[in-house]
């Protein structure tokens, strides 16, 4: 008889981290097909790219520097999938490259691969991408329908002109955008995957978009509007929520979205850019570690007035 | 002092290679950052640094045997903002577009790191000749070092090295590397690069060695 | 514009848009080589702010009382970190004397301080933007706290990369600057705040 | 008490199987005595008994074969009555061999003649009680084996307010307790009435998970009448029955930081210990049988009544033998179970389970990078950070590790369980908890 003698516990959850990954790319399901039925086939050709590249981009990675292959944990797709929704519709092939690109080599592999890069990849590829290319990451594409030809009439996007699009507009996803963030409903049917399985919780999303709408209120803005424009729910739902790079306590999550809301509104109203969500989450990601180190859980037996409780 | 002992063709080589002041010791790592934008800035700042690097090496040495210990640093300070001072002086006579572009990073030559720590390091302890030879060879070291970030930046940030257009005409800059955070990012990736090839050599010198 | 919204959005604009670290490349040195723990991060930056406050108060005053009047301005970069050494030595002499704690958390990066270039950094732009004694010193006080929040920024980034499993080559500097770059990234969101 | 009342954080180990406790749930409890028994001198917590039989002896049920030694000892009695066949080291859970004596058993099962009953639990000598309960060698009976009459040794200027009954019976698989409390649930509180009135305690508590109804009944019926004794449901998670997790979610109270339960005004005791000190007070018999489940890969799962000193091998053999070629043998819980190096252990006083798993369900896994999902810092019962401490304990940091509070871990492997990484946290910490009080214990040396 031949007995292993590994140690307790003998049991484990069956939630692996690809079946983690594999539930945020089915919740991401909704807004690819959003996005191809408002932006057309180029939508889907650009979300293929960015995540073959971002997958491809891992396993050379990998293979160079002679370290264990993890394709397989599928968290390279997750990055290329959000990546590739984080561009706007037209844009061109290679920009989706370089972005997945960089945010598997230079954010995530450099600083030691899955769980060790300190800012989320898709969201600081698109802060790259944006610094770099500007006119092309802000010249958006009409909704012209799935069917689609690439070169369509560019608009403005709600952030910058809000007065052209309605509320019911803007939740449905009618609305020039990157590919993703369009479609609130299907953001909001991906929400609910994720909390149904218990893949994330509800707390950084909630807390953040609910920190938006207070703060634009108080800044003069329609509050409902803007939580519904711009990347704010995509960011919210899918980034900020990123297991890797968000506090690990709740009150650190909780002290991360309000930080995170609180920027988006700030950067929206007074900063150069119309939209701040890339940049709000990008900055607290930041604050994370000082946030896991400053925010702290009450311990079982150390808790302030435990000795006087039982005294 | 083993630096007595070497020859200055040695010294020369010690300052651009083994002991690079850019790649080796990080040392002075705010102007490889401000100024390299372009092959043409780094240049110009690492022609600067040359000098003032040079000349503050020859007076250092020159009076090392005068200066008090207690008021060392004090002094060489001195030293090394009189160089830079004529510096500033010929940049602003002769070369105003660079001084205009870079200019702040000019006076602060003075506080580069690399030039107090030659002084220290090198000049304080050696005779003049010696001390012009490592003077040389890390200021050429660091402009090494400069040009080749700047030519990494400029190329890709513009499409062009030394002003020439090097990419296609399809090309589309990535703005990014002339920025600050591509300046970060190009030191340190390089950086990494160099350190990877260093130890791939040292690997293979100890695996022939045995 | 009224006056006190355009001194706060003169503030913000010195900790945020024009940070000293990510976007003037004043200060590397220390940056790069002092944020390997929080604490000493903060030591640091509380030490430079200490600093760079007085120093812009004080090469502003040089300047203006000495060196422009004497038509002497050439003098300005040996003058200004002559001033900054003198006030480095000082304050290290008034806090061993007068708060011998604070001078036992900051006293070791107090020498540092001489050859930060944010300090004679500040000094030299006081002059080149042509500010007045007031904006000047907001300048310094700001600027440091800039500097401060980066570094402090920087070393609980750093602390984390610690446990993580960072390819052989690219430890200790190269990563830091690849971090550092990055980091500059995420504070372009906060161009045209001021 | 109406609500059902729980603690933070904590995970659902096996909740699509019931627990795996479906198996033998509903299985009565059944008699068996093994040919022959292997009585270990080491069961409780403290120094290992002397044998005071040689081979060739002839030993009753429930004589003393060995003698207590120091502060924690317990005397160690027969469990059978036959031979003595052999005294000596045997292989045990453990790393190292332990002293046991051997006895073949005759089947006459006669008592030795030195029983000492006090009789009624409400009208008995109380200051005779807890000399009872140390002479039938009782120790905790859910695991950690601590001798019961040390607990109830209540030091100048402490004072006990609450017993607390453990039913939580968290861990999986195990039906041992639950089983206990519907068949004998009239003795558990004769047990805790006992406890109450050695130590003049006004308040008794049975706290058992809800996912027992059926047990919940049984006791509330038994504890009619019963002075000062009350049942509390509680929610069914994993490590409620935890003895820090039970207090706070019976009573409200947190034991502090290198305290113990008294320093609240609580004992925690398990259902199994209550049934053990009734026995010892009623009829004075020491503690020399308790139930045990045997499930997992064997042809028939059951709940046993086994004398102790059983081997693995016959209480296997009792349930039609191994279904599968075994991969791993715990004894205990998948949660907390002992792994065994082989069948040929003999099982203690504090053995509540034998679990047998598949080469399929016991084969190694891979440790992958931590993705830092939080998990383990939501699961944690006691608020800790597992994942941080993980790379401290890695890093050998014991000052570190002490700092971000190892040494408040219970080793209850939520962390482990939940993991997606599949990082080995639980051992880690385990294995730094004993390093660091080794060190401690160097360092007083000195």
């Amino acid at each position: 008889m031949n007995l292993h003698l590994s140690s307790a516990p003998h049991a484990h959850s069956r939630e692996s981290t690809t079946v983690l990954m594999l539930n945020v790319i089915i919740a991401l399901i909704p807004c690819v097909a959003a996005g191809v039925w408002y932006f057309g086939y180029s939508a889907l050709i650009t979300v293929a790219v960015s995540t073959a590249s971002a997958v491809l981009a891992e396993f050379i990675w990998q293979k160079c520097a002679r370290q264990k292959v993890r394709i397989g944990d599928l968290s390279a797709v997750v990055t290329g999938i959000i990546m590739g929704l984080n561009l706007p519709p037209q844009a061109p092939w290679w920009m989706a490259m370089v972005g997945s690109a960089f945010a598997i080599i230079i954010v995530k592999c450099m600083f030691g691969g899955i769980g060790d890069n300190f800012m989320n990849p898709a969201l600081l590829a698109r802060g790259v991408l944006l610094a770099s290319w500007p006119v092309r990451m802000t010249a958006w594409q009409a909704v012209t329908g799935w069917n689609s030809a690439v070169d369509a009439v560019a608009g403005a996007t709600p952030l910058v002109n809000p007065s052209v699009y309605t509320r019911l507009d803007l939740f449905l996803g009618n609305v020039p955008g990157t590919i993703g963030e369009v479609c609130k409903v299907a953001i909001l049917v991906g929400f609910a995957y994720l909390l149904i399985t218990k893949t994330i919780s509800w707390r950084i999303p909630v807390a953040m978009v609910a920190t938006t709408f207070v703060f634009s209120w108080i800044f003069g803005k329609d509050p409902v509007t803007s939580i519904l424009s711009g990347g704010l729910l995509f960011g919210a739902v899918y980034m900020a929520t990123d297991y890797v790079t968000c506090p690990m306590t709740a009150r650190g999550q909780i002290v991360f979205a309000v930080g995170a809301g609180l920027l988006v509104a700030v950067i929206r109203n007074f900063g150069n850019y119309p939209e701040g969500v890339t940049y709000a989450i990008l900055l607290m990601n930041i604050a994370t570690p000082l946030i896991d180190r400053f925010v702290k859980q009450p311990v079982y037996g150390h808790e302030k007035g435990v000795r006087k409780q039982n005294a | 002092m083993p630096n007595k002992k070497k020859s200055l063709g040695a010294i020369v080589k010690n300052g651009l290679l083994t002991e690079n002041p850019t790649f080796r010791l990080v040392l002075g790592t705010c102007p490889t950052l401000a100024v390299t934008t372009s092959a043409m800035n780094g240049l110009g700042m690492g022609a600067a640094a040359t000098f003032v690097l040079v000349f503050s090496n020859l007076v250092i040495s020159l009076l090392r045997n005068f200066i008090p210990d207690t008021v060392r640093i004090p002094s060489f300070i001195v030293v090394i903002s009189t160089f830079v001072t004529i510096v500033e002086m010929i940049m602003k006579a002769y070369l105003p577009a660079l001084n205009e572009a870079r200019g702040m990073f000019i006076p602060l030559i003075v506080v580069n790191c690399i030039i107090l720590a030659r002084a220290e390091a090198f000049a304080s302890k050696n005779g003049p000749i010696a001390s012009i030879a490592d003077g040389l060879g890390m200021g050429i070291g660091f402009t090494c070092a400069l040009v080749l970030i700047g030519c990494i930046r400029e190329l890709i940030g513009n499409g062009t090295i030394f002003g020439a257009q090097v990419m296609t005409a399809g090309y589309e800059s990535m703005l990014l590397i002339i920025m600050p955070a591509g300046g970060f990012l190009v030191f340190g990736t390089v950086l990494g690069i160099f350190n990877a090839i260093t130890a791939h050599t040292v690997k293979k010198k100890e695996g022939s060695a045995a | 514009m009224n006056g006190i919204t355009r001194i706060l959005l003169f503030m913000v604009s010195c900790v945020l848009t024009h940070n000293f670290i990510f976007s003037r490349f004043l200060g590397c040195c220390p940056f790069l080589g002092v944020s390997r723990k929080v604490e000493t991060a903060a030591s640091m930056g509380v030490a430079v702010t200490f600093v760079m406050a007085l120093a812009s108060l004080f090469t502003w005053l040089v300047n203006h009382l000495i060196l422009i009047p004497f038509d002497l301005e050439y003098l300005q970069t040996i003058s200004f970190i002559l001033v900054i050494a003198a006030l480095v030595q000082f304050v290290e002499m008034f806090l061993k004397k007068s708060s011998p704690s604070l001078y036992s958390a900051l006293g070791i990066y107090l020498p540092l301080i001489t050859t930060n270039c944010a300090v004679l950094g500040v000094a030299v732009l006081n002059v080149n933007e042509n500010y007045n004694l007031g904006y000047s010193v907001l300048n310094g006080v700001f600027g440091a706290l800039g500097f401060m929040l980066a570094i402090v920024l920087m070393a609980g980034v750093r602390e984390r990369l610690e446990t993580s499993k960072i390819p052989e080559p690219l430890k200790g500097f190269p990563i830091t600057l690849i971090c550092a770059s990055l980091m500059a990234i995420a504070f372009m969101g906060f161009a045209g705040l001021a | 008490m109406p609500d059902k009342k729980t603690f933070r954080g904590g995970v659902h180990p096996l909740h699509r199987s019931h627990e795996g406790k479906a198996p033998t749930r509903d299985k009565p409890v059944r008699e068996y005595a093994a040919d022959t028994v292997t009585i270990l001198m080491g069961m409780h917590l403290g120094a290992p008994s002397t044998p005071c039989v040689k081979k060739g002896d002839l030993v009753k049920m429930g004589q003393v074969i060995g003698e207590p030694v120091g502060f924690l000892g317990l005397p160690v009695h027969a469990s059978v009555s036959g031979e003595v066949v052999d005294v000596g080291p045997v292989q045990t859970v453990g790393a190292v061999p332990g002293m046991a004596v051997t006895i073949k058993n005759d089947f006459a099962d006669e008592w030795v003649d030195t029983l000492e009953p006090l009789g009624n639990v409400e009208k008995c000598d109380k200051d005779k009680i807890v000399p009872a309960i140390k002479n039938a060698g009782i120790c905790g009976m859910g695991g950690a084996s601590f001798p019961t009459h040390v607990k109830f040794a209540v030091k100048e200027g402490q004072y006990c307010d609450t017993i607390i009954l453990n039913g939580a019976e968290c861990e999986t698989h195990l039906t041992a307790d639950h089983r206990l409390m519907l068949e004998h649930s009239v003795r558990i509180v004769d047990g805790l009435r006992a406890a109450m009135r050695a130590l003049d305690v006004k308040k008794g508590v049975i706290a058992i998970e809800d996912n027992k109804p059926d047990a919940i009944e049984a006791m509330r019926k038994a504890a009619e009448g019963r002075l000062g004794v009350e049942v509390q449901p509680l929610r069914t998670k994993y490590p409620q029955g935890g003895e820090k997790q039970l207090i706070h979610a019976v009573t409200g109270r947190q034991v502090p930081t290198k305290k113990l339960p008294l320093d609240v005004h609580v004992i925690v005791l398990n259902v199994g210990t209550a049934a053990a000190i009734a026995d010892a007070v009623i009829d004075g018999k020491p503690l020399i049988s308790r139930i045990t489940t045997v499930t997992g890969h064997v042809k028939q799962p059951s709940n046993l009544r086994i004398r102790i000193g059983t081997m693995i091998a016959d209480v296997v053999g009792e349930c039609g033998g191994y279904s599968l070629e075994p991969g791993k043998i715990c004894v205990g819980g998948a949660m907390t179970g002992l792994p065994c190096p082989s069948d040929l252990i003999p099982l203690t006083k504090a053995n509540n389970g034998v679990v047998v798993y598949s080469e399929a369900e016991a084969a190694a896994t891979e440790e992958t990078p931590c993705i830092r999902c939080g998990r383990c810092v939501e699961v944690c019962p006691i608020g800790l950070n597992p994942y941080k401490l993980k790379y401290l304990c890695d890093a050998d940091d014991l000052k570190g590790a002490e700092e971000n509070n190892v040494m408040d871990c219970v080793v209850c492997g939520s962390c482990s369980y939940i993991c997606p990484a599949r990082r080995f946290l639980t051992p880690s910490f385990k294995n730094t908890k004993d390093k660091i009080t080794l060190e401690a214990k160097k360092r007083k040396g000195q």
